[in-house]
């Protein structure tokens, strides 16, 4: 099958929906002429014109707030925000406007948009371009949030994403805009919701997002080597969240790892470790592990962004832990 | 006041009809809210009623309307029924959104009234999409955007207008500067002379005008209305009004507020001034103005009636419509 | 002992610390003249006068980013903002400056300021009024998160948050403003971190978070008639939080219930419940049990509110649930 | 150009040092980076340097300054070593935060310096707010605050300016208009004549100045510093420059501009135009001229082995200053 790079994959999905549905529209900081920031938007400007895609001022609370009020008129915009850093300054537009407008009109009027914005620690861009948000929307109901990690994914998740009548975040890693992968010539979608099983096994459980959950295949390559089958669970959306495959999975292996760029105090692995507490607890054969970044902002640098960002050796060493703490629990209990 | 342009005798009684309503809504739900029958808490308007009316009366059936928490008379120009706006008061099932919202800041899509926001200035940048949807779609339709001079403090009011003027977007936005800010007057939380000319600096007209006179209001909303539909763009439309009662029904009217103030816009008070106007121009006579007195005072008690009799809304009403109902199209792709 | 509500401790605390250091002082919205909508600030202008406390214009961004600028300059400002749902508007100043002024400075400048916030459920206010935000911001290294629940606490933890050199988010619910309780005269304060047991027992660990505190209380009461002793835990601040006290009585009762007011789906009862999962499970003897708002925006009205915030029977129903399953897992194990 | 008041031969040739040593320095990163030797992207400022310099020049020490992505020249006035922006660019423990910030956002307290932001446009409130604090502390002192023409259309360039109006806070809004947001050209983000008359709309003066003419610059900024040093409020300035290089070190300069547009504006470049300003009037002459260049060259490539010398920041590094160490005060109270 044909390879493309999550950067392609988008674009493609977007040209589709953008040709399947006149309504579907696109606009942001510096997408139509220079074809946005990361690239992704390149080419549509010249395919659509200059309604179908432009650029709009130095505004993401306008950028966000205009998508709702478009989208409760019936049009299926698609803004980027080009950080996801800036989150906070578009958030109540999202939270307070996007989330609750279906509910507030009663049905009436849903807010189908999606926000694009670039996520992920890089050693370049400091601690206000860099930051992994998705826990700061975890707790609003209304939202739907989407961590695509391949570029199969990235493109059948966003023509979801557009095609759902209700607000999307749809968050992209800037370190897997440039990762290949195979994506079908077809019209697919991946439904929102649906974890998917990235690497089969059975000795624990490794429930992942956006680059980690590329770490933790690297990491359950190095184990097989020693024999040890850890099952990859790639979420692909945390809301909605696919409860079931996780929790198939720990009942098969009784151990679970949950891997996410955020730091781990109040990130989104405490809702994964939660559910697995009060739904699968008598599988569990050792203690629960997370991992995620250190409690600090993000910092600049090679150095520090490397000591930041959670490694394929710290999801090595969960898996070990939760292997090597096997009958520990039962002892102390 | 000023005159009335193309506005025939049947026009003035009906924009005279509004404006009673309105207020005999509002006089009325502040004594429900006395009495202890109300859920929601009435931020009242009375005093600032000529603006919604004056600028929403004429407008078309496609247009749309974003009313601020104090445009009461948006949702009666628009036609939402009196019962439906009680009923949301007592957040009855037959109220807004089935119950789930109040009454301030519903909306009625059939009518073109966006839902509003209790988050102050937020709607501002929602109304200039849907001005950015008629204007992508060519359709020759306007959004009317109502806020106060407190939400023009608000970083939504420099984006949602700037981003109005760049786009040149049909969109009039109307500030009804009533003087305050819940308790803070506008001389403590803005330094300029007047929020018309701020519009200068999103390059699109700023226009100011006497808030309390119905027919100042409808003369430069429907230009500005005009502007705005034949893609000249947007206007601000500054409406110079005060508000006689306290920002809500926990607030007495005097609250931080020296009542010579009140007193003195008691006597620019919109609705004497209107009926004193029509029966000088013979459009209304003592007969008629009781007549309309006594339709309005029934339509206001069936309204009451009607909510008070209304059930509430039934528990299972709290999880309808988290998530509007996926569409067909979702699937139209192969799943993979 | 003299019995305050937590707002007369709160409008005490404020005095105490505005007297105690000349660079405290306050702002925000009708704080001044008006007392604040809440009255918390009642009398604070006539006794400090209008350069320690004063109003501001409708910018809730301007407020908390002109906070964070006077506390880098060693000002130590007390901001409020109206409702905790306008955190997604002051968000960026939060989480993108306050948060992040010490690292960003090598530790020059920290931001000590803090943001008092009303929130919590209530049946007159609607979707926009009421929200319950500490998810939001539990996943930002560099705040301090504050859910103070008697008058006694409200008064010593907010000294705690003033004194500190670092930014605090202090979250008061708008039930317990009216709640009486007995305060001490002297000048004492509730260090940072420190959760409180607000009811010991050894059944099942009830942890729980502001107007929950209460209801779990009351749940405790009725359960103790049925020979159930629950120990209810006050967490008091979610950020730093205090782990030690949550697995100490973990390892004693082997059962857990968590409520907060928030949608449990992601909700910070997630990272307690991981908390648990990781370093105490060999302890638990049934499935951990959250308790926490359904997935919905709030809704207007008495009859939909009701329905809406966790009660005492939700609880009391979790704790039956961990009491009833006490053999489940070992057998589904 | 304009006059240069109350500036000795001394100042001038100051000033004219600080313009050049910024431009070479930004030069040389631009090198640097393309060697891929620099951790930090650099954002050039080549052109618009007379600003900052402009600006900054004259401030007393205990000022502040809270520089844009583009106001590198106010680094080396207000007097960050050459070797510590240049060690911040490479990432190394003696540049920025112990290697934990990038140059352009540094602060330094010691030196008046409030720490920038990645968020463009957020640091308006923070620099009003610092300004906040000397006007309780009846210091007279101020803050001179820049940011873009991009800025100038976030929801804080409104609140902070109405904030700073309303208090008449001691803060001078240094608006670098230099054509461009990223790759979006002024006319395409702004539908108004000029940003300084926006400055109406929150009841101080704006003012617009030549941004390439380095004495128009000091002069405005000067009077501007005095009217808020003497509690006269604030003032919005306006330099009108160009930036003739791309937004950062990823885009070409051509990137979606016209050439011809660059080209006209290097006739206008600062620093040129300076020199022969200086020469015209004798206070500079061939040999003192490359003298000064010799010696800003020198004080760069010491900056560049000083930085390539120095270690990396320590892993622990990484872990410091999350919170500030919690102060006795905090126990002063007892404990309960
Ligand atoms: C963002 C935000 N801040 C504060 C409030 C609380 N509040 C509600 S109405 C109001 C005053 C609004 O003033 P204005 O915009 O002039 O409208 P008016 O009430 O005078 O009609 C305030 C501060 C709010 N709802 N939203
Ligand atoms: C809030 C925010 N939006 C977008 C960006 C990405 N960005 C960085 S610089 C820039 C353009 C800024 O333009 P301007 O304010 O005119 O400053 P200039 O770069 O022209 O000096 C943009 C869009 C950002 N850093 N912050
Ligand atoms: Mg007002
Ligand atoms: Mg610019």
């Amino acid at each position: 099958m044909r390879e493309l790079t999550c950067r392609e994959a988008i674009r493609e999905a977007l040209r589709e929906e953008m040709d399947r549905d006149g309504s579907v529209f696109v606009f942001g900081e510096d997408v139509a002429d220079y074809g946005g920031v990361f690239k992704v938007t390149e080419g549509l400007l010249e395919e659509f014109g200059p309604e179908r895609i432009f650029d709009t001022p130095l505004s993401e609370s306008a950028i966000v707030g205009a998508a709702v009020g478009a989208a409760v008129m019936g049009m299926r915009p698609v803004v980027e925000v080009m950080f996801a850093d800036f989150t906070t300054i578009a958030m109540d537009a999202l939270v307070n406007h996007a989330a609750k407008m279906n509910y507030m009109s009663g049905g009436e009027t849903p807010a189908p948009l999606v926000v694009r914005m670039a996520y992920g620690a890089g050693p370049r861009w400091g601690s206000h371009h860099t930051q992994s948000v998705e826990a700061w929307l975890a707790n609003v109901p209304g939202l739907t949030i989407v961590m695509p990690s391949t570029p199969h994914d990235a493109k059948g998740l966003l023509k979801s994403a557009i095609r759902t009548p209700n607000p999307v975040v749809f968050l992209e890693h800037k370190l897997l805009y440039g990762k290949k992968g195979e994506v079908p010539e077809d019209d697919y979608v991946v439904p929102l919701g649906t974890a998917n099983v990235a690497h089969p096994g059975d000795a624990v459980t490794v429930v992942a997002t956006g680059l980690m959950v590329h770490r933790a295949l690297d990491a359950a390559r190095a184990l097989r080597a020693d024999g040890i089958d850890a099952e990859v669970i790639d979420l692909r959306s945390i809301q909605p969240l696919d409860e079931e495959t996780i929790l198939a999975s720990v009942e098969k292996t009784g151990r679970i790892v949950i891997a996410h760029e955020s730091p781990v105090r109040g990130g989104f692995g405490g809702e994964i470790a939660a559910v697995v507490a009060e739904k699968a607890l008598g599988f569990l054969d050792a203690p629960v592990q997370r991992v995620g970044a250190p409690w600090t902002p993000v910092p600049f640098g090679q150095v520090l962004v490397d000591a930041y960002v959670p490694s394929e050796a710290a999801i090595i060493r969960a898996v070990r832990a939760t292997l090597g703490s096997a009958d520990e629990r039962r002892n102390d209990g | 006041m000023s005159g009335s342009g193309g506005l025939t005798d049947r026009d003035l009684v009906e924009m005279y009809r509004w404006l009673l309503l309105t207020r005999a809504f509002e006089d009325r739900v502040c004594e429900l809210w006395a009495q202890g029958r109300l859920m929601e808490l009435p931020h009242g308007s009375q005093g600032q009623e000529a603006i919604g009316v004056g600028a929403c009366y004429g407008l078309r059936g496609e247009d749309h309307v974003l009313p601020s928490l104090r445009t009461r008379a948006a949702f009666f120009v628009r036609g939402i029924p009196t019962r439906v706006q009680m009923a949301a008061m007592y957040a009855k099932a037959t109220g807004a959104a089935g119950g789930k919202a109040s009454s301030h800041h519903m909306g009625d899509a059939a009518r073109g009234v966006l839902v509003g926001s209790g988050i102050i200035g937020a709607s501002i940048t929602v109304a200039a999409g849907a001005a950015l949807a008629f204007r992508l779609r060519r359709q020759d339709r306007v959004v009317l955007c109502f806020f106060g001079d407190g939400a023009a403090q608000r970083g939504d009011f420099h984006e949602g207008l700037n981003f109005a003027g760049v786009f040149r977007l049909p969109v009039v936005f109307v500030l009804e500067n009533n003087g305050w800010a819940e308790m803070t007057p506008v001389a403590k939380h803005f330094a300029g002379s007047d929020f018309a000319s701020r519009a200068a600096g999103y390059g699109f007209p700023g226009v100011r005008v006497d808030g309390n006179d119905i027919f100042a209001v409808h003369e430069a909303a429907q230009s500005a209305v005009t502007r705005a539909r034949t893609g000249l763009g947007p206007t601000l439309l500054e409406c110079v009004t005060y508000r006689l009662r306290g920002h809500c029904e926990n607030n007495p009217v005097a609250t931080c507020r020296d009542m010579a103030e009140v007193e003195g816009w008691r006597e620019k008070d919109p609705l004497p001034r209107m009926r004193a106007e029509l029966v000088r121009r013979g459009v209304l006579d003592p007969a008629r103005i009781a007549a309309i007195d006594r339709d309005v005072c029934a339509e206001i008690e069936d309204a009451v009636a009607f909510a008070e009799g209304s059930p509430p809304p039934p528990l299972e009403e709290l999880h309808r419509d988290v998530y509007a109902p996926e569409s067909a199209a979702l699937v139209g792709g192969t799943r993979s």
